[in-house]
């Protein structure tokens, strides 16, 4: 069975990691540097009584603005809640490195769904419903419910349709009730990312009948109803939601109690809004919250030295940061140009003045000219050589250089100041002159949307680890993930060629030119990929790293 | 009574003289002055030169101020930032205290339709939540150092206008304005040579407690993201900035940005307060 | 009462005079959202596969699409029948959420405020009274470095203090501490709330959370009240009736509050009205800090995303706040001062 | 010295500035005897309201006595005066009725508030006591007007509930720092008498501050003379009349009896009305924005050489007139002519480009305020003659100006001062200076010595006298004093309410005034006959009665 990942940036932000994080202030803020020495001598004076075991109290930077994943708009928080609220017809599987879980691409296994089978040319996809499955409201799942989800997805004007697009999810005929609990999904081609797209936050299965009774003839899928209300049937349902505040859940009982389930620890979950990042640490420091996952590098650093909390740190393996250059408009389109700058930066200053190390570089490789292995993202031969740069910016006919710009988005400066600050500096050495902007996150996502930015730094991530999808997604078409807006004719075929070949063989073999492409060609330089850096209490165990980059309730307990 | 007093004292000697904090303030910021226009000359380093492998160095014989994330100087940098800051205080203040006395002037002496106009348009001008005017303004605009100044200058300018409309409103049927009529100077002229001499100590007052403000004003939205851009040192930024370094114990990086912004904003209230005195010693604030 | 009657009339006149300046303030905020670089259809509509389709759609369902003066035409008229928009980042109706959050604000403000004055009229008294005297300096002084903290400043600083290091206050994560069941929504303030329900424990847990920001906010503010107390009671005392009244052997105590402090009281009122309007702005960054749901930092999410509603709504929701405390001031300065309301 | 109720023995009060200090007062004695009258008589800054305020108590923070003793009764008051006697035992009146009120406050109520503070009596006693205070003093329709704010007040009436206040707790010490200050004439003599009998009634003792000598002669049993923080001389007020023995005493009846002249003042007037007139107003009428009816259809002329006196209480709208006259000020109907040419017409905004801008000039009544603080004399004087004179050169222009300077004799030292280093009178002199400094044809005189001491006013007065003839200018005299104008002028116009009341030729109008407002105004003029003073002292009821 091959399965292709769908890639996908969440739909609401241009910067991806960071969600709409432009909105949240993202810095660690204080004044007496010097009453920060007594602070670990102090800390542990109030525990907070009414905190029982069973509840989990998350605390976040961002704010969970729907409950329908699928609406225009959705933050990343509400994609993390509806994992955990509704359920899917799939779902990844995960596995342990060391003392860290993460999700695995590699299995996909019955979530609502019982168990599938694929047909062997591909084409046909059935899945078995589970028996005992409820919806919150106690009726059971049945399989018009199941229908209805789905060609709501291809139907409603939503993040969906595009997303099962990639799927080759198109059209209501394409899924078909084939007994009571059975349901066959029918594809024109074995499309390696069809399943895997059953498996995204928008695929999420819908209580129809409830729904129903909301829907309108102006909006017949309930997309008004369900963005405050749920008609899911998750392991928790929502107690109290809050926009832009707060949101509680409460556990399911019906959902662990169905077969071959498991009970969720938590009975409840708080997840509440702290747009400090400095508060954030400083509660679930002194006990106060029980797990954030967006905090700075550098209080996480302050943190592991005060040994207080249980730090679980990973890569985001689905992810990157990098530069992107405008590859269509000059200097840019002029591949030396690109060289250049890709041997004129500092890159281990960067890394270290950035993230302060905290993350996967994808720089200094030791392979020159194929990859070794075709993982993506990986590690590509990019090193500091300047005698190299400047000559190849007299080579390509900028002898003394030339100015440009160079931007980010307000709520990555953390990571993106000191990059910036020393790109300028470096890139002065070789006669380029950069004159730095910082953008509201709205402008920013506007001008990279409209290819207006000329070299500029962002971070992606793709739900899916497929390496014929990263490059599918992010370096051919003219389309918005396309950041360097890199057209280039042998890009196409060799992605064109792995999407639909089954051959490993040959399927790996493209893989790797692609590799070695952009490594030559450099339309945007990757960088590194940051850690995920989920904070908690000590007690707290089970913490997995998902695509989604969002937490799973269901998955953590209280040890 | 006091007047018997003030007659006997030199308006110089009672500036200095009547309270020691204006005279300490009033030297700090002649001080800061003098250390923001020589900045370039007598910084120990770089302000923008990063050297990595030593960053975050505490403070000591080759670093007074410590060293940031990227390894730049410290106090060369809050030298730099005082010398930007200050400019960008004294252009935004100066700009609006030039449009607006200008148009307040004149509204006053004339009153009228156009003053009433005017002054409908302040009251929208002031109706606006000024922070989060600044805020939107600066957004649209982009936030380079121009912005922020044109931001700060436009959010001032309400004031200006009130100030010198009141204080022209109070003096235009005074007998010296009337007998610069009689003396035959026209409209502007009386506006500009007569009025604009004598309301400008007031405008001062303002001016002096405004530089502060806007200083202050660039710092709170440098920390909300919309400040000036690095790797320009300014006191706000590399406050916010700063702040990040405080929980693992880089104090040094907010405390000398940050002592020397509150100082600055001190003086320049403290010399607004002075002035004020000097200006009428009944009504001290 | 004709006294009345010209009062009411003055007020009915003063209310009709903002409306202009209410136009111009929509007018002027629907222009400037519009001026705003970052196409809100693009961020919100900025999926994995979200095409030019899906942006254009977007732009319809918001009337992007529609020429700018239609736009504020219909922006006008739902203003008119309470109608503000819809929020794309809370994907609620302005109105509401304005309603959901107004209260926090407000009581964050008034209770900064009240503060504030609880602290500044007796130190602007003092000062007065002992005006040039260390006293005076040092209140003065102490003032002026209150003024010269970045509010954001102070308030990191005060959680770092009493928060992190002292547990002295509950955690600063918005208005009551999650675990606390809240009140009936009655008046939406939680410190009333509390009281008319009965629940002493609730409204000490809603207090304690308020501690801060109030502080926070009544630090920033403490010094132009301080100095305005100070300069009117200052000019106030030394006028010939405060001398008159000394002459007649009038009790000091009597002097200052009933002659001193009752004459003082109208260029203060002004500065109150002023610092609260100032106040309700400028507290996006307290909000910010200490996860306050207001209104503010709500504005704040929604400019930094280009989501045009909600700033609108904000702004003026401001300006009516501003015009009415405006008002509210006017009768205040009519109630302490006789001549105000003869003129 | 004998022992009176108030005794003052050789007060030294010192204001203390940071850097320097100055002597208010240097051995300042003073007896106040029971039941009489001590007049305390000096120009501005001579020390005589300090005496008063070191006796209550409320010197400014700046001031202290550094020597001397007050005594009142048996009780050393030095240090400081005790609450209960201030208000009780010793009461003060003081100047501007309208500022000495809390204007937040009813008048009953402040009456009150004098009252429990020093007696404990129930409400309805302390409103009986009110009530009775403002019947005393003359207070008209004390029920109903009782509760109403001082702001609701004339100025005369404000002074009433001030005395009233003064008189509440019986006291037996009044003392009144220049009582009667702003003012009107009418109003001026009602307080003086109100005060004079009260004192007279109840055998209170009282300290009457005044700069006006003949005012004092008036109404005080002795007079003390008071000069640069010393009393340089004490006695009855016949004595001090008929046989002064300081020069300062001297100079200050010289300008007294020029001020208030027993016999018509002979002054060397050109009555010359043969040519057309040099100013023609008629049917002048000025309404203000407020609805207030300022200048209501006046009529009159002005010929060339003439001097016309314009008489009316404050508000009465002799101002407003100088002012439409003097085109800073358009009216709302009526013409204005000058040499025959229509003037009124042209706009007042753009009337500094007319070639009669230079012929009309105004001098104003606060010569201090008329003058821009940021502007030397020099440049006062040369503003005019630069914007309306024939262009000259610096040199020129530096000749002409002290030229100026020397007509209205002021010294060339002084063209370079600011107008707060300059003195009242000098400052009128500037006034004077910058109108004539172009060579007008009529000058607008508006009430030009209101604001100087008496010894400044008559050399102004003299001043002005005496330009008129060198110069041949026309005045139009603007005044609230009789006997000013009689000094100056030819003709009078008597303004009331914006009407013109009555116009004629000065004498005639003195001798025979027509109508009653005319007559009150003259019966009003503090008439100092020292020789009748004795007479009226001793029997005190020429005065009494108000």
């Amino acid at each position: 069975m091959a399965v292709a990942g769908v890639t996908s940036r969440t739909p609401c932000d241009g910067i991806g990691h960071e969600g709409i994080r432009g909105m949240g202030i993202t810095r660690r803020q204080g004044l007496l540097g010097a009453l920060s020495f007594a602070a670990p001598a102090v800390l542990p004076v109030m525990a907070d009584a009414r905190q029982n075991g069973t509840t989990l109290r998350h605390i976040t930077g961002n704010t969970v603005n729907t409950l329908d994943p699928t609406m225009l708009g959705a933050t990343h928080e509400s994609f993390g809640v509806s994992m955990n609220v509704y359920d899917r017809l799939v779902t990844f599987g995960r596995k342990q490195s060391g003392s860290i879980w993460t999700f695995d691409p590699d299995i996909i296994t019955g979530e609502l769904a019982e168990r599938y089978e694929i047909s062997d040319d591909g084409c046909t996809i059935t899945l078995h419903l589970r028996p005992d499955a409820t919806w919150h409201d106690g009726t059971p799942v049945t399989i018009d419910d199941v229908k209805w989800s789905l060609d709501r997805g291809v139907s409603a004007r939503s993040l969906t349709a595009p997303q099962f697009s990639s799927g080759s999810l198109t059209s209501t005929e394409q899924f078909r009730v084939a007994g009571p609990r059975t349901i066959e999904i029918l594809l024109p081609r074995p499309d390696r990312l069809a399943l895997a797209n059953l498996a995204m936050p928008y695929a999420i299965m819908i209580n129809s009948r409830l729904a129903r009774r909301h829907a309108t003839p102006d909006d017949p899928w309930a997309q008004q109803w369900m963005q405050q209300n749920t008609a899911a049937g998750g392991a928790y349902r929502v107690e109290r939601f809050t926009p832009g505040v707060n949101i509680i859940l409460t556990r399911n009982d019906a959902w662990g109690a169905r077969s071959a389930g498991t009970s969720p620890f938590f009975e409840r979950v708080i997840s509440q809004t702290v747009p400090e990042a400095t508060t954030r640490a400083s509660l679930v420091e002194r006990g106060d919250a029980d797990i954030v996952i967006d905090l700075e590098a550098y209080d996480v650093i302050a943190m592991m030295a005060r040994r207080r909390v249980r730090i679980n740190s990973v890569f985001q393996s689905n992810c990157f940061t990098h530069l992107a250059f405008d590859t269509q408009s000059p200097p840019f389109d002029n591949v030396k140009v690109r060289q250049a700058i890709a041997s004129a930066l500092p890159y281990q200053d960067m890394f270290t003045a950035s993230l302060f190390g905290r993350g996967h570089p994808l720089f200094d490789a030791g392979w020159r000219e194929t990859p070794s292995d075709i993982s993506f993202p990986q590690a590509l031969p990019l090193a500091t050589d300047l005698t190299l740069a400047r000559q190849l910016l007299a080579d390509a006919g900028f002898p003394d250089g030339f100015a440009t710009t160079f931007s980010y988005a307000t709520s990555q400066a953390t990571t993106a100041e000191p990059m910036a600050a020393l790109i300028q500096e470096a890139l002065k050495r070789i006669g380029i002159r950069v004159d730095i902007r910082k953008l509201p996150d709205a402008e920013f996502n506007t001008l990279e949307a409209e290819k207006r930015l000329p070299f500029y730094t962002d971070t992606a991530a793709g739900w899916i680890q497929r390496t014929y999808y990263f490059f599918y997604l992010y370096f051919t078409r003219n389309q918005r993930w396309n950041f360097s807006s890199w057209n280039s004719p042998r890009m196409v075929d060799l992605t064109g060629a792995a999407r639909f070949e089954t051959d490993r063989a040959r399927y790996e073999d493209a893989c790797r030119k692609m590799i070695a492409l952009l490594a030559d060609q450099v339309p945007l330089i990757m960088l590194w990929q940051p850690n995920m850096d989920a904070v908690t209490s000590p007690d707290i165990d089970g913490f997995t790293y998902q695509f989604h980059r969002q937490i799973d309730f269901r998955s953590l307990r209280r040890v | 009574m006091p007047s018997l007093t003030a007659r006997w004292m030199s308006p110089a000697a009672r500036f200095f003289s009547h309270s020691p904090t204006t005279g300490i303030a009033a030297g700090a910021t002649l001080m800061l002055a003098f250390l923001a226009l020589t900045a370039p000359w007598i910084s120990p380093y770089d302000p923008l030169a990063s050297d990595v492998p030593h960053a975050l160095q505490a403070p000591g014989p080759h670093h007074w101020f410590g060293t940031d994330e990227l390894g730049r100087d410290v106090l060369s940098r809050v030298l730099a930032a005082g010398r930007l800051d200050l400019a960008i205080a004294v252009s935004a203040v100066g700009l609006s205290l030039a449009a607006g006395v200008t148009v307040g002037c004149f509204c006053g002496y004339l009153g009228g339709r156009l003053d009433r106009l005017v002054g409908r348009v302040v009251d929208v001008l002031t109706a606006f939540p000024l922070f989060v005017l600044a805020m939107a303004l600066v957004a649209a605009l982009g936030n380079s150092v121009e912005n922020l100044i044109y931001a700060t200058a436009i959010i001032n300018f309400p004031f200006y206008i009130r100030v010198a409309r009141a204080e022209v409103a109070a003096r235009r049927h005074l007998g010296w304005v009337e007998a610069a009529h009689l003396s035959g100077n026209s409209t502007p002229r009386i506006v500009i040579s007569f009025l604009l001499p004598n309301i400008l100590p007031t405008v001062a007052i303002q001016a002096s407690l405004n530089l502060g403000w806007a200083i202050l004003n660039a710092a709170g939205l440098s920390f909300l993201g919309l400040g000036i851009t690095v790797p320009t040192p300014e006191w706000g930024v590399m406050v916010a900035n700063g702040a990040h370094f405080m929980s693992s114990g880089r104090w040094w990086l907010v405390l000398f940005p940050g002592s020397v912004l509150m100082l600055t904003i001190l003086c320049f209230n403290l010399l607004g307060d002075g002035l004020r005195d000097l200006l009428d010693p009944r009504t001290r604030t | 009462m004709s006294m009345m009657q010209t009062f009411r009339r003055r007020i009915g006149a003063r209310a009709l005079a903002s409306l202009p300046a209410l136009l111009g303030v929509i007018v002027f905020t629907f222009v400037l959202m519009r001026v705003l670089p970052g196409d809100p259809a693009v961020y919100f509509a900025s999926g994995p596969n979200a095409g030019q389709a899906e942006i254009d759609g977007l732009r319809h369902k918001m009337g992007l699409d529609r020429p700018m003066p239609i736009q504020l035409a219909h922006y006008v008229a739902g203003i008119m029948t309470g109608d503000l928009g819809n929020s794309l980042t809370t994907g609620q109706p302005v109105m509401h959420d304005i309603q959901a959050r107004l209260p926090a604000s407000l009581e964050l403000t008034l209770t900064a405020l009240g503060l504030s004055l609880l602290l500044s009229l007796p130190l602007g008294i003092v000062s007065a009274w002992y005006a040039n005297s260390r006293w005076d300096q040092c209140i003065r002084t102490l003032c002026t470095i209150c003024f010269c903290i970045p509010p954001f400043v102070s308030a990191i600083f005060l959680i770092y203090v009493f928060y992190y290091i002292f547990g002295l206050v509950p955690d600063p994560t918005g208005r009551i501490n999650i675990f606390t069941p809240l009140p009936h929504d009655i008046t939406g303030f939680l410190l009333v709330d509390f009281l008319l329900t009965g629940d002493p424990a609730g409204w000490r847990e809603a207090a304690g959370q308020l501690l801060l920001p109030a502080v926070t906010m009544a630090l920033f503010v403490l010094s132009p009240l301080t100095r305005m107390t100070r300069a009117s009671l200052l000019t106030v005392m030394n006028s010939d009736f405060i001398r008159t009244a000394r002459a007649m052997g009038l009790p000091t105590w009597r002097i200052v509050t009933v002659y001193a402090l009752r004459n003082a009281l109208s260029p203060i009122l002004t500065t109150i009205g002023i610092v609260f309007s100032t106040m309700l702005g400028a507290n996006v960054l307290v909000e910010k800090v200490f996860s306050w749901p207001g209104v503010a930092s709500y504005a704040l999410d929604a400019l930094v995303a280009s989501d045009y509603a909600p700033v609108q709504g904000f702004i003026l929701l401001m300006a009516i706040l501003f015009i009415m405390v405006n008002l509210l001031v006017d009768i205040l300065q009519g109630l302490v001062d006789p001549r105000v309301s003869m003129e | 010295m004998m022992r009176g109720i108030l005794d003052i023995d050789a007060l030294n009060v010192r204001f203390t500035g940071r850097n320097s200090h100055f002597d208010a007062l240097r051995g300042v004695s003073l007896s106040l005897e029971q039941g009489r009258i001590l007049g305390v008589v000096g120009e501005s800054g001579s020390g005589k309201s300090v005496t008063g305020l070191s006796v209550m108590g409320l010197l400014p923070q700046q001031a202290s006595i550094t020597g001397g003793r007050i005594r009142f009764r048996d009780q050393d008051i030095t240090a400081r005066t005790p609450r209960h006697l201030r208000g009780a035992s010793i009461a003060m009146v003081f100047q501007n009725p309208h500022a000495a009120l809390n204007p937040t406050r009813r008048i009953c109520d402040q009456l009150s508030d004098v009252i429990q503070a020093h007696e404990s009596l129930d409400r309805g006693a302390i409103r009986q006591r009110v009530i009775h205070l403002l019947e005393s003093v003359n207070f008209p329709d004390v029920s109903r007007r009782m509760g109403v704010y001082p702001h609701e007040l004339s100025g005369g009436l404000c002074q009433r509930v001030m005395i009233a206040m003064a008189i509440a707790c019986s006291p037996s010490v009044i003392i009144a720092d220049e009582p009667t200050t702003g003012l009107d004439v009418l109003t001026q003599k009602a307080v003086m008498d109100l005060l004079f009998r009260l004192s007279r009634e109840r055998a209170m003792s009282m300290m009457l501050i005044t700069h006006d000598l003949g005012l004092a002669a008036q109404y005080c049993d002795s007079i003390a003379v008071m000069q640069k923080g010393t009393v340089v001389e004490s006695g009855s007020p016949a004595n001090i009349f008929s046989n002064p023995q300081h020069a300062y005493t001297q100079r200050l009846i010289e300008a007294c009896t020029t001020m208030h002249p027993a016999q018509p003042h002979p002054a060397g007037k050109t009555t010359s009305r043969k040519r057309r007139p040099l100013l023609e107003v008629s049917n002048l009428r000025k309404r203000y924005a407020n609805g207030h009816l300022a200048v209501d259809d006046v009529s009159f002329t002005i010929a060339p050489g003439e001097s016309l006196g314009l008489i009316g209480e404050s508000g009465s709208g002799k101002s407003t007139l100088s002012r439409l006259v003097g085109r800073l000020l358009d009216p709302d109907d009526g013409a204005i002519s000058f040499e025959g040419r229509s003037i009124g017409t042209i706009g007042a905004h753009d009337f500094f480009r007319a070639e009669q801008r230079p012929h009309i000039q105004l001098v104003f009544q606060d010569a201090a305020g008329s003058l821009n603080p940021r502007f030397t004399a020099f440049d006062s004087i040369a503003d005019p003659v630069r914007r309306l004179g024939p262009a000259r050169d610096p040199g020129a222009l530096r000749h002409h100006v002290e030229k100026c300077a020397a007509d209205v004799g002021l010294a060339p030292a002084l063209l370079d001062r600011y107008p707060h280093q300059l003195s009242g009178g000098q400052c009128a002199r500037v006034g004077i200076a910058r109108a004539i400094s172009v060579d007008p044809k009529l000058l607008i005189l508006d009430e030009p010595t209101a604001a100087l001491d008496v010894l400044a006013q008559s050399e102004i007065l003299a001043l002005l006298e005496r330009l008129r003839r060198e110069k041949g200018m026309s005045y139009l005299f603007v005044s609230h004093d009789l006997h000013i104008v009689r000094m100056i002028c030819d003709r009078m116009v008597i303004l009331q309410n914006g009407k013109i009341v009555e116009t004629g030729n000065c004498e005639e109008v003195f001798q025979n005034p027509r109508a009653p407002y005319t007559a009150q105004l003259l019966a009003a003029i503090p008439h100092f006959r020292p020789a009748s003073q004795e007479a009226a002292a001793a029997t005190g009821t020429e005065f009494a009665g108000s």
